[in-house]
């Protein structure tokens, strides 16, 4: 049962020695050299690849914590452009974050972008280049708090970009500070005693909230804190890559994603807390979907 | 007197907390003091450090590029700052984490093996503390009791039932120098 | 034409590709002449939610490697000082457009020049510098967007247009096609990365103080080039000064008018006109204050430019000041008799 | 903490057999593979790598192939490889891999967030 | 005490009554200092969406009549550019924290001094000054909020605590007690219009030219007395000094250490640390040229403060500059083999 | 037939002199020298006056144009304040828009806020005075473009006090340029062939959008072009005061209001077309009620 | 556009009989409040006013008080008094309130907005 | 030959465009012009004015406070700008509109009934029209053929069925003041 989910990526060898540097200006070759074998070390020939990372996530070690959602998103992103073949015609807008070094890992060309602007800089690059991909990777500091007015006017507009909205429902990067989808009661940094809606509300639930403007065309929650979800954020952002075709508005994907250094867990209790309370506040699945007449014109466009 | 010490590991091993302590401790004692962690560039799950100041009078800069001494943890750390202690000074290493210490010749060096022996103590977070007493065993800027007190200030209260067990650990560290030094007596 | 309608048909004729702003008096017409305009050539001008969004929807274009604009007016140049420090940062280049009112906080919407420091000496965080450019007739306004954007695709680095509201409300003659649109490759732009090159990416962020300090010198050496390369400025019967009137932008005519009034009652007046405001025509000054008794600063803020004056004459002459504020403008008969004033004292003393 | 998984007494005979291998020096330990495997071929090993991580070693008898762990590795250091027919197979334990295992380390890096704060 | 942690303490004993803010490295431990503390008081401390609107609930607030404060980083700082000058031109009297980190754009959250032009002569749009405070210790961070909410409500101005990364983060000594809250009267405040008196409001907004200018001019004014009244600075051996080391915060104290490293290589070097950065120390700069040969000014810039520095000296006698830029901070060391070479080089001339 | 809703002023004399400036240091005098009568001049006693101007209207004549919405709804606000008797607690913040002047004209303690930025600032007012009186009168552009964010997180905090939303479809005085409420096809000076949706998305319904936050208590849309949407108009306004006493949530009284000059239409024809198109896009009534329990505590509370 | 209202024959006889005031000098001649007038009473004058305006009298005979024309005035220049017994009542036209009216224009002010770009 | 003229009247009068189009026939004419609009403090319905200004030489300054013509067409611009005629100056007003011209002596002051004329030629919109022809008959800076040109010009090509009307507006106004300046030819 090979998944179809999961590209065979056959190009690229998979070797023990870890490449540590990220150097910023140091290109990430796929040249023929390189190419070693797709069959493991220590194992005879009848064994076959079923999974590897995508040869278009960089070959580093990544700076993010043990158990880290970003990361895993990251690899997923860069699945869906491996198998769409577009390295070529994606450009990636990153965030400021704990995802701020995402242009360290995904090979393609990038724009980093200044907090909570991701949708204004990503506009500017796709009403230039309306035939490109191009994504925000967003946290939900950086979408729904400094960035809210970006956000809003953007899917307003119906801009025909992907946004990947992390929701980790902290400020990550500066440690743990309250965000606007901060949990009813959860305890961070900046609410010592637990988020107190009294004092600052519900925590903002942007996927619905912006699922009532037109200008959004596919809205979705997922989560990767376990194999299933993992394969089904894919599927999504999979889609909201696809849907990018039809110049029908913004695919907007949240992801419920685990800051287990910020909710000071473990990486796996993390997991748990997803499932057990994040998802009660953020439920998943699927909020806005494209009309069937779209998607007949998204089926003919191929 | 003027001390310039780095402190510096994985995230996790309590370098920032034990520089911390021995920052309060001067405090105690009524020496000015300067505690700089590294905010920076370390990565999630990588390296911190910081540089504890004491002296008897004030003290300038809070970051410095030379140290009179310091306490690595790890071997990142090491290969970081071994070429940054100042000629003389000195240098204690955690020893079961480091598997390549300096190779410098003109300053004090000290392997301590506390990663094990904190193991052995069945509490692994006393590991600073071990390094701290070895440290202080060597160079003894402030008291054994003005760290005691300062770990009241630092630690929470609901900690404070562990006071005997840093104590010691602070002993400990004390103890493994002390074998080292007589050893490395015999080495110069 | 209206001085902000030639600016915005000079960025059509300088081949812009996007322009990017929000509403605000008295600058509005760019945007309202562009959104009429540029929709015939194909490109792209769009009204943003606000300043913010636009300087950070410049910096996206701006990055892909497109002729980017964007305008404003004071409050909105305000909020342009995070996304201009992130502009300078990554070294991208693009237009920008200051019609300065007079401040601070909403001020009025009359013509200032409150704005000199906050736009040669950096409004936004961290060390950097914009190439400034002040027109002072609508003709400039048109013409230094094709210097603009030249100097921009040439330094990578943001030109700012820093002009006034009169200049942009006025009206004058205009006369294009001196110049042509002379567009440059950009390899280093985020448009897609083919097999062939490694990707690009943009950003100001190196988050390693060694890096960072590089890349800070890096950008301490353009500035220098700019420096050496790229001051521009007009003189006006200098050559038998004892007085030298220095004043920019609207108030530069003023000063002319004033420089000719006083010379009718033998007081040998000239005017420097600083055009580029960063990189500053220090050495000039220096060199004319060889000769001159004295120079006399007039700008529409309570003294700003004045303090470049100073710093490039370095206490050879005096230098004094005259200022109007809040959308008052002098006379030239004012100056004159400021002049007057001055040299009265300066011989009492 | 749970520190190993504790292995089923007899591994059942597949039809498909799996195999996975794991970039051990990039492997920061965060047990989410473990969590994914249903068949318990995961665990953590007792040595750190060179971030200062224990790391995931694997008992590739029970592997089935099933993708899982690779998939939840938010790192992706897992290959996995499959067939169906039974060859020999060696696990990936500190004593095949060439990489020189530094120490022994008891404390795992969660907490002291003091050194993440940054931009 | 960390220096911010020392800045957030000292807020609630000056009695503030409201902070609004927003995380940014390295100051965000403010917010979350006084997120727990303050409650405690039953004063406000709010997490704001964003710096933007920090400052616009400050600015609110401080019109109503609390002492009210907001802090952030360099990044965040350039976002309230805007509405820094709105409380500049309403004149409400209130305490704005900048732990400079360097840039531009992202940059590094290094410690930096970068801002020094933005924090001093105006980084939002028309003319206006905040009182800008440098403090240099951990227990200046504590010291100078009393100072500045008390400057604040004295001048009806804002007032700007200049500190960097390193002074936010590091630990020393710091004692409370020597000063207390000092809160004043604010009839002009928007709190509820009683029958007995006309009603208030706080605008910036003065359509008329002529009213613009008489208030630019009262606000001139109101500076120059700042500007007569409130300079403050520290002398270290400067008395038989030939040369004076220029800097402030961090800098100055590396300079002191650089001073007295100099001192024992018989070179005599003195220290002049300004603590306000507006009003700036000039006159006693001018006179200090008067006796030294030579000014070096240190910043963690490319040159910012140093043209304050030539202004107060006008010429008198040379003024140098040292900068370290990207989060990198000179060593005494460094500074003072500069200072070596520049007189060596004086001297070849 | 009296009109419940409309107050009887008695204490201030009515006269035919046009108080044209309006200075801001001039101090508008209720002092009973100037109270004269408060019968008509040319008529005999028998007659009562049955409706005039607030007396917290302060008497000069408005800067607006002919027909403005503007001056209409300033005098409902302050229709309001005076029948709560509420001059002496009630502190408003004035928008950047062509009602920046609105502090001339109310006369009670009021802040001009930064364009947009008004929610923020009544935030800071409102978290130190809870038992004052607070509200916002913002237009479209300041409200729904440039100050979308802090519109959208005071009203997701729940800040307790009340937005009058002036939606007019346009920047008003910047001139006429298209705003976020823009309807499909208008023609603005930034939208010269009419608003392109394709381009520049579908109007933003404020209200529904905002109705979505569990932070807004009671939000409603009004118009004024006419007797019947005056009287509720004012009722809206006057139950956003009264809701604020229960500390619950945003008011939010969004007022389609004409704009004559930017529609290019006079005051007749723009009342008319509110009508005919304006309530297409932005249909009037109530969009979010409070709840039985919470009216009940408003009773109560009396 | 029309400039004057046209009046009905003859006046009702009515019950309540109402009065409206307006403040001329305030009024800019928008004619909201004619139009919210069922009974016809108000309209639009020849001269202008001070602010250059048409502004509206009143056909006091007409009025029944009903408060509609105050109600939408948004210059809040009208008041309204009413009485259910007949009394003396007088139109304000322009021959019975003191100000001078200035003279006849003939073009109202709609339009040009250039003098209108603020803030 | 310079010219500096104020125009101002009522929002809705005409008086920007009538400046604009002096400006135009003077480009025209191939003079230096310069036209400024005051986009300011008028209110809402309030007051507009520009300034027009016509030279054979470059032009300084674009914003005057003191003029050679004035064309007033409202009471207010009256009191505004009456006093900053230079003396010898030409003041031409609107004589309907304006019942307190000013009482200065040392300026020629002519009023038109424009307004009147207007309705009489069943034309609202012509009244800047007459007024402008009224000052070129008095200050003949630019020619009337070029007005007919810069009008051209200024009005979009579906008004230009009503250049015919402009013209006859240009000559009434002529003709209007040319009996006002016979009989202030005898008051003189
Ligand atoms: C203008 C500005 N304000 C604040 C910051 C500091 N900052 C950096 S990232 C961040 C929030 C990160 O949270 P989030 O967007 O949720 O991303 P995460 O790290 O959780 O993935 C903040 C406040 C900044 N860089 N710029
Ligand atoms: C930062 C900033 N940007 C732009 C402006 C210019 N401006 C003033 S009011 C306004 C919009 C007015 O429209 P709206 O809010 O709808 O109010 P209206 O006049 O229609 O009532 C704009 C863009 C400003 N003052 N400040
Ligand atoms: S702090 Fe949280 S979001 Fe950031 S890298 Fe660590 S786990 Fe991920
Ligand atoms: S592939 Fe499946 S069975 Fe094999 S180790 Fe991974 S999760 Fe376990
Ligand atoms: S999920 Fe990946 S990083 Fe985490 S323990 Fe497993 S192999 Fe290591
Ligand atoms: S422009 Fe529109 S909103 Fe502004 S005053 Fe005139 S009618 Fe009112
Ligand atoms: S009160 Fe009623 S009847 Fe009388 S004028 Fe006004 S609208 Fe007409
Ligand atoms: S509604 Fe008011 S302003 Fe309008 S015409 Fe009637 S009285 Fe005059
Ligand atoms: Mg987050
Ligand atoms: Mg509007």
């Amino acid at each position: 049962m090979r998944s179809e989910e999961h590209l065979l990526v056959e190009e690229q060898s998979i070797s023990l020695k870890d490449s540590e540097t990220s150097s910023k200006s140091e290109y990430i070759k796929n040249t023929s050299e390189e190419i070693a074998t797709d069959k493991p070390r220590c194992l005879d020939d009848d064994y076959e690849v079923v999974y590897k990372r995508p040869k278009t996530l960089v070959d580093v070690s990544m700076h993010y914590c043990p158990g880290c959602a970003h990361s895993l998103v990251h690899k997923l992103i860069m699945e869906v452009v491996d198998e769409m073949g577009i390295q070529e015609t994606t450009v990636g807008v990153a965030p400021v974050g704990c995802s701020v070094f995402a242009y360290d890992y995904m090979n393609i060309d990038m724009t980093e972008a200044a907090h909570g602007r991701a949708t204004a800089v990503a506009t500017g690059i796709k009403r230039l280049m309306p035939d490109k991909y191009v994504f925000t990777y967003q946290g939900d500091g950086d979408l729904a708090a400094i960035g809210i007015a970006e956000t809003i006017h953007a899917i307003n507009r119906g801009e025909n970009f992907m946004i990947v909205f992390m929701n980790n429902a902290v400020y990550g990067m500066t440690s743990g500070q309250m965000a606007p989808t901060t949990l009813a009661g959860m305890k961070t940094t900046t609410s010592p005693l637990g988020r107190d809606t009294a004092f600052y509300g519900e925590p903002i639930r942007v996927s619905e909230l912006i699922s009532h403007l037109p200008g959004s065309f596919y809205v979705t929650r997922q989560a990767v804190n376990s194999a299933t979800a993992v394969r089904k954020a894919k599927k999504a952002i999979s889609n909201a890559f696809k849907y990018q075709k039809l110049r029908k508005g913004t695919c907007f994907v949240e992801i419920i994603g685990n800051c287990p250094s910020n909710w000071k867990m473990t990486p796996i209790e993390a997991a748990k807390f997803v499932d057990e309370s994040m998802i009660k506040t953020f439920p998943l699945g699927d909020i806005k979907l494209p009309k069937g007449e779209d998607l007949k014109l998204l089926q003919e466009d191929k | 007197m003027l001390e310039e010490l780095i402190a510096a590991g994985f995230g996790g091993q309590g370098v920032l907390s034990m520089g911390m302590t021995l920052a309060y401790a001067g405090m105690i004692e009524n020496k000015e003091i300067s505690w700089m962690p590294s905010y920076g560039p370390e990565m999630r799950g990588g390296t911190a450090n910081c540089i504890t100041i004491l002296s008897d009078n004030k003290i300038s800069s809070p970051i410095i590029t030379f140290f009179d001494s310091a306490i690595i943890l790890n071997q990142p750390s090491m290969d970081k700052f071994e070429s940054r202690i100042k000629p003389g000074g000195v240098l204690i290493y955690e020893s079961t984490n480091i598997i390549e210490p300096t190779k410098r010749t003109d300053i004090e060096v000290f392997g301590i093996r506390a990663a094990e022996e904190a193991v052995n103590m069945k509490n692994s977070k006393i590991l600073n503390m071990i390094m701290l007493g070895a440290y202080l065993e060597r160079k003894p800027v402030v008291k054994i009791v003005s760290i005691i007190e300062a770990l009241k200030k630092v630690l929470p209260e609901r900690y404070h039932n562990l006071l005997p067990i840093n104590k010691l650990a602070l002993e400990k560290g004390a103890e493994l120098i002390e074998k080292e030094m007589v050893s490395m007596g015999e080495a110069f | 034409m209206k001085g902000n309608e030639a600016l915005a048909e000079a960025a059509i004729q300088a081949g812009c590709d996007a322009y990017f702003g929000y509403p605000i008096t008295p600058q509005s017409e760019v945007l309202e002449y562009l959104s009429l305009e540029m929709p015939k050539y194909g490109r792209i001008v769009l009204q943003a939610e606000s300043e913010v969004a636009s300087i950070n929807m410049v910096y996206g274009a701006a990055g892909a490697g497109f002729r980017t604009m964007t305008s404003s007016s004071s409050p909105g140049f305000s909020l342009m000082q995070e996304g201009i420090s992130y502009i300078a940062g990554a070294e991208l280049p693009c237009l920008i457009v200051n019609v300065n009112r007079a401040g601070p906080g909403l001020g009025t919407i009359q013509p200032g020049q409150g704005d000199y420091f906050q736009s040669t000496k950096g409004g936004g965080h961290g060390d950097y510098r914009m190439i400034v450019l002040a027109p002072s007739s609508v003709q400039e306004m048109a013409d230094f967007v094709f210097l603009g954007f030249d100097l921009a695709d040439k330094y990578r680095n943001p030109v700012l247009i820093l002009s006034d509201g009169a200049i942009g409300q006025m009206m004058e003659k205009v006369t294009f096609g001196k110049f042509k649109p002379n567009k440059v490759e950009k390899p280093w732009a985020t448009a897609g990365k083919p097999d062939s090159r490694e990707r690009n990416f943009i950003t100001s962020l190196h988050i390693k103080p060694e890096e960072m300090e590089k890349h800070n010198f890096k950008l301490v050496e353009k500035y220098d080039l700019i420096r050496k390369d790229e001051v521009r400025f007009e003189e006006i019967d200098t050559e038998d000064a004892e007085y030298i009137l220095v004043a920019y932008g609207l108030c530069a005519r003023i000063c002319h008018k004033a420089a000719n009034l006083a010379r009718e009652k033998g007081i040998k007046v000239g005017v420097l006109r600083p055009i580029t405001l960063f990189p500053y025509p220090s050495k000039r000054l220096f060199e004319l204050a060889d000769k001159a008794k004295m120079m006399l600063t007039v700008e529409l803020n309570s003294g700003q430019m004045v303090e470049d004056v100073m710093l490039a004459v370095n206490g050879k002459v005096p230098v004094e000041f005259y200022g109007r504020m809040g959308g008052m403008l002098p006379t030239p008969e004012e100056i004159v008799e400021k002049l007057e004033n001055l040299i009265h004292k300066s011989h009492a003393v | 903490m749970e520190t190993t998984a504790k292995k089923p007494e007899t591994p059942k005979e597949r039809k498909v057999k799996g195999y996975v291998e794991i970039e051990i020096q990039k492997c920061k330990g965060c047990e989410i593979c473990r969590t994914a495997c249903k068949e318990n071929a995961l665990q953590l090993s007792d040595t750190i790598n060179i971030k200062g991580y224990r790391y995931i070693i694997a008992n590739n008898d029970l592997c089935t192939g099933c993708v899982n762990c690779a998939l939840v590795c938010p790192d992706a250091v897992i290959t996995v490889y499959r067939t169906g027919v039974k060859k020999k197979r060696v696990d990936i334990t500190p004593k095949n891999i060439k990489e020189e295992i530094k120490s022994i380390i008891t404390s795992p890096v969660y907490g002291d967030l003091t050194a993440m704060d940054y931009i």
